[in-house]
């Protein structure tokens, strides 16, 4: 560590300590506060913001005192949206105001996020939201249909991208804003899905209107605005190495190990396969770990969805067959919002219907493939014939 | 040997699929998760008006005297609405064992539609291997036992029991297994539905305290061949269940638009897309191949039945894990009616035995023993 | 039967009878000359030219007439190129000449062929050729070269596509020809395969002169021959079912029962893996064949060169494995070119790489899936460049 | 423990690719499967001028004190150009079980690249199971035994036994396995080349007819750690095989056209080329792995090695693949270097333990017993 360094961790330290010492721990919500007062939220921020306009990677350190003390820290499970998606996007796009009046509450945990992005005819293809947002003196009206939104039932402010100017192509004509999720006109409706549960929303919007200050980032400006709140997204599934034989691979495992009457012989060398190829891929995430401490980020970060995906739905298919009659039970079809979804939790039918989703949900396996074909190994791009005409002449 | 459909069975199917269409759209399928649905008008209908529940009864005991390979065609149209109706559990593995065990009784009324019936086994039984066997079960092991006091034991996971009027139970007996009747309302009789991951073909736990019955006759035999005509005739299910979902994708993928193209212009796509297409059509010569053995007694049908089963079991689950892949996010929803296939999918590869157990047994048929 | 069917029945068996009666079975050229000449070569050709132009279904009671007196028949896999390609090709387009001229020594035998399509630039995207005919009064001058060539060291002539027009688009500028064999500036060098063999070859041609008699269709048609060609050579690839454990898994599972010290038991359920999807394959072509003779042809023949090439693979990989230190040994690397090829011939190292050759010769099993996805299925064509600007335009 | 490649390794890796790509260029290679080649020279210099035959050999013997980290970088490379050198079998396979039996007479010489040797084992031998086994070999079983007149004995399918000085042997002793040395020109040995599959990895059959050999040391946990060391390091080799068949691959698609588009614009090649490019991604953190709890003596290097194993030999064989198929008819060719790689892929999946084999294996060291 260098002298600066030395200087840095020790200032860093102190703020800390000063913190600790005024504000209560017990205190959750008002704890945050002072942390965030303290430019202790997000080191990487700006002063004033939450931050301290140091490199992010000073925030293991605070993270690591803090939680030393058993000080709150906010639930990632709790505002992920806000958290991992609005918060870097509003502290690179959005003004002084702007960040003044979103960010300290996003951190806190007072105002929960939701993202209003995908559409019934929009879903790999985000450019091509239909919503509208006309100008109307200082305002904008908001129509169309939003689909996928998890947690809009108890959100007050969602990020939204809406197609501003039709006349121009489908990229260039789209502009990024805070929607608020109070405003008239909006509807939440839950989305329920094969496993029977809500986790997801549609949002309809009518006449919503917006004032010009929730834009966030120039008109037409939306799509620039949007790629990188989903590159923050990208970054958070990647994830982090875990255990040896944890997650859906444990489950297996642990049904093999507790019913020697489940052991087909002729299925131990596939439950064998999905143990290597689990373990093949957790020692990948370690090397990816190692590679960026070293400041070596290895671009295999992208296929690590990829792989999470096709694994986790093997592995769960798997289990069905190995538990026998009890992969034919299922344990609840009651149509509810869940507050938490662990997609290795409930039984093995809930396991293996959910693992559907992971080759769709935030980008899905073909894409991923499109994308590590086309940015990591340089093949020629997919022939594209909706950039250059204007959206609304596109056929649909 | 043919493996095509006689004009004979493309006019059951026209019948068949007409009323599915008519009395049992996804939606209503649906409702069966939600325990809101009654499908009691539509088996009436397939069973009696449709006289489908008699196909493989003679016609001296009042069925139609066709055989395995008309079932089998009423299975594919079974498949192909994911329609709730005890077809299998009734008018193929109950009504095979009492036609092998000398039943008289009871058949008219099954085959006329009157009455409904289930072979009390758990939907995951295999067929047993005949021969001296290196891998599964040379006998069927029944649960249940016969004694001065009634029938007692536990069978769990029967497919059609909570729908049927009389249950078929296999009895551990002195000199073997045996086949006896138990009417559903019979004193010490428990029937207890299941909360099942394919709700279009339910299940229930069976227990017998004391329970009444009436003896069929011998049930070794019996059982073996319920369980072989079940694992034939299934395959046909899949195959029909198959065909929808890549008729389904492929309709969907020629409509819906992303980057400007039709997504089943992408050659990924249309790669996996014809990949499927070909295991389906392989899938339908094995199914055929299966429920003809089983018509015409041919010997070959213990191998028949188990490369069908191998075979168009993965191709089923397959084919509805690509239909909610290529569906995308309307795929995972509720509403799209791809979860009822792929749920129903699942539980089929495990019924009547699972892929590996039918590989494993298919060793054994073919001197390809594993060790 | 009709009656009139009844009366082609008789008339076919009394000019078996005849040709039986005056012609010697043991003189195998002289008699295959004289069915030539009786009309009884290929039924369905036109009158004069082998044939009686009757429809092709009569052949079958021909065939099985002479097999039952013994009679000679042309081994088809002594000039499979002129039997199977060539000869429907010049009945369909050849003039009255051409049919005298090349037709009858085809038949018996005298005058092998082999084909002169692929190119070293030209293999899936056949249209591609490179090799230039220019005219030069009444003949051809041809340049270029040709690969694959399998019997091009015993054949006498050759079917050739080349490009005759390169300022047209490329489909447009083709021609179709005769090759001679014999004529000055080919040249014909074996092509070492990965199995130590040369089935094929390349062929040089240089400043080579074909008469224009050796023209086959129209200048600029020899995309629509070529087409006419190939379909060909899709329906004899096709192939007859077979029965139940024959050609590569019989391999296998001999090995298996003969070697009990080699089964790992981790690798049965993959061996009956393999098992199920040859039988399942097995009743699939079953099922094509009683859908032709319904009259009902059936599009999967198209695919059971794809699922044939796939199961080779995966059954003589898996061989290896089993096979242990079997596995790792080869017969022979001598290089030769073999006079018959038998791909589950010699040894599972041999087996393996030649199997390789499964999915590219022939058509490529992408190709196959195009051809299946756009044909079959009805799914919109890959997007194409290359269909409407000038041949000598195109990249390369 | 770091997965990551250190600096003194990417330097070594850099001579050693230098050195192959001067001295054995794919035709050269290929002169090996006509007999026709002489490698000495190429291992001389590789084992003598860099310095690699002795990298885990300890300074004390004249080796390098490497380890296992960096004689794993020189497999990648060796895999990279399908290279003809006997460093697995000699500066691996027989120089850990001289290591292990505690030799100090013959490491020098190896270091050094003096001498080469081999460890007369079938190179299908996969490394024994410790603790109690349920699947595979708990002991190595020799097929040689040591008597008054000397060895008598046949080991088949030997790895560099035609091109070693010294053969290193696992001898039935009164006490269990012992290792012992014979001279390659002794009297009463007969070492027989083998027409291989992989003509690059040249093995030989090897009868012992009184012959004359010195003791070692104790066998049994040399043969051992030389196996699972050995299979360990294998993996990095079938990464290094891979890689370079990833790499030409994608070369090739960028620069061959059809229908007036390159080949690898087409999704369907794309697609896979990602998979395939996730899998060698996936096996290098694998074999980085079991070569770093080699060199560490980590006590999870039995099932690292297994992991490295099951992983990354089926990796290999797969890129393998998809560069003679997405080459098309070029890949055919004895011409184009694509078969020399498929070649090795195949026969490397076989040494030192199937996939299976290891699979067998890991599911003992982890507690998922296969019955």
């Amino acid at each position: 560590m260098s002298s600066d360094e030395q200087d840095i961790a020790a200032g860093l330290s102190a703020r800390v300590r000063a913190l600790l010492a005024e504000h209560d721990v017990a205190d959750e919500r008002a704890f945050l506060g002072a942390r965030f007062d303290a430019g202790l939220a997000w080191v990487h921020f700006p002063e004033g913001h939450g931050g301290l306009g140091l490199p992010q990677v000073w925030q293991r350190q605070v993270e690591a005192e803090l939680a030393e003390a058993g000080a709150p820290y906010p639930d990632p499970g709790r505002n992920p949206i806000g958290l991992g998606m609005a918060a870097p996007t509003i502290a690179a796009f959005g003004t002084e105001e702007q960040k003044r009046r979103f960010l300290r509450p996003l951190w806190t945990g007072e105002e929960l996020w939701c993202q209003l992005f995908s559409e019934p005819g929009a879903g790999s293809d985000l450019a091509a939201v239909a919503t509208r947002a006309v100008r109307d003196g200082d305002s904008w009206i908001v129509n169309g249909q939003k689909v996928w939104t998890s947690g809009a039932e108890k959100a007050r402010l969602a990020i939204l991208v809406a197609r501003t100017d039709p006349d121009v192509p489908k990229h260039a004509g789209l502009t990024y804003f805070v929607c608020d999720m109070t405003a008239p006109g909006v509807e939440v409706r839950p989305l329920r899905q094969i496993t029977g549960e809500a986790e997801f929303n549609e949002v309809f919007l009518t006449d919503v209107r917006l004032p010009d200050f929730y834009r966030l980032g120039e008109e037409g400006q939306g799509w620039r605005v949007a790629t990188a709140t989903l590159n923050n997204e990208r970054v958070a599934i990647g994830g982090a190495p875990s255990a040896r034989e944890t997650g859906m691979i444990a489950k297996v495992a642990r049904a093999w190990r507790d019913h020697p009457e489940l052991r087909e012989p002729a299925m131990h060398d596939e439950l064998m396969r999905l143990w290597v190829e689990v373990e093949a891929n957790r020692l990948t995430r370690v090397r990816l770990r190692q590679q960026l401490a070293a400041g070596q980020p290895g671009p295999e970060g992208s296929a690590m969805k990829l792989a999470f995906a096709r694994l986790a739905q093997r592995i769960s298919g798997f289990e069905i067959e190995l538990r026998g009659e009890d992969g034919l039970r299922y344990d609840d079809w009651t149509m509810r919002q869940p507050d938490y979804v662990d997609m290795t939790g409930r039984g093995p039918g809930y396991r293996y219907l959910r693992a559907k989703g992971n080759s769709i949900e935030g980008g899905t396996s073909e894409i991923l493939r499109n994308v590590i074909a086309e940015r990591v190994l340089g093949l020629p791009p997919e022939h594209r014939v909706d950039k250059s005409i204007p959206w609304k002449d596109l056929p649909r | 040997m043919t493996l095509l459909y006689s004009e004979t069975e493309e006019f059951l199917r026209d019948s068949v699929r007409r009323l599915f269409a008519d009395r049992c759209p996804p939606g209503a399928v649906a409702a069966a998760y939600d325990g809101a649905a009654d499908f009691s008008g539509l088996w009436k209908s397939l069973a009696g008006d449709l006289g489908v529940a008699g196909l493989i009864v003679p016609e001296s005991l009042g069925g139609a005297g066709a055989s395995a390979r008309e079932a089998a065609v009423v299975l594919e149209e079974i498949g192909r609405a994911v329609a709730p109706v005890p077809f299998l559990s009734s008018a193929v593995l109950a009504t095979t064992a009492l036609l092998e065990a000398g039943d008289t009784a009871l058949l008219p009324a099954l085959a006329s539609g009157e009455r409904t019936a289930a072979l009390a086994v758990p939907l995951t039984s295999g067929p047993p291997t005949s021969g001296p066997p290196t891998s599964g079960p040379a006998r069927h092991a029944a649960a249940v036992r016969h004694g001065d006091g009634g029938l007692t034991g536990r069978v769990t996971s029967v497919a059609g029991a909570a729908e049927a009027d009389v249950l078929v139970v296999p009895v551990a007996g002195d000199d073997g297994l045996e086949l006896r009747t138990v009417a559903r309302d019979a004193p010490g009789l428990t029937v207890t539905p299941v909360l099942a991951l394919d709700m279009t073909r339910p299940l229930a736990d069976v227990e017998f305290a004391g329970t009444p019955s009436a003896r069929v006759g011998p049930g070794e035999d019996a059982v073996a061949r319920a369980l072989l005509a079940g694992a034939a005739l299934l395959a046909s299910e899949q195959v029909g269940l198959a065909r929808w979902c890549l008729e389904t994708t492929l309709a969907y993928v020629k409509e819906r638009r992303q980057f400007g193209r039709q997504i089943g212009s992408y050659q990924a796509i249309k790669h996996r897309l014809a990949d499927l297409w070909l295991e389906v059509g392989q899938a339908t010569a094995a199914a055929r191949y299966a429920a003809d053995t089983i018509a015409r007694g041919d010997e070959d049908a213990e191998i028949a039945a188990a490369v069908a089963q191998a075979y168009c079991s993965d191709v089923a689950v397959h084919a509805a894990e690509e239909c909610v892949q290529l569906h995308g996010g309307i795929g995972m929803t509720w509403e799209h009616p791809a979860h009822l296939y792929l749920k129903r999918a699942k539980a089929d590869q495990l019924a009547l035995g699972t892929p590996y157990h039918h590989r494993a047994r298919l060793g054994d048929l073919v001197d390809l023993p594993a060790s």
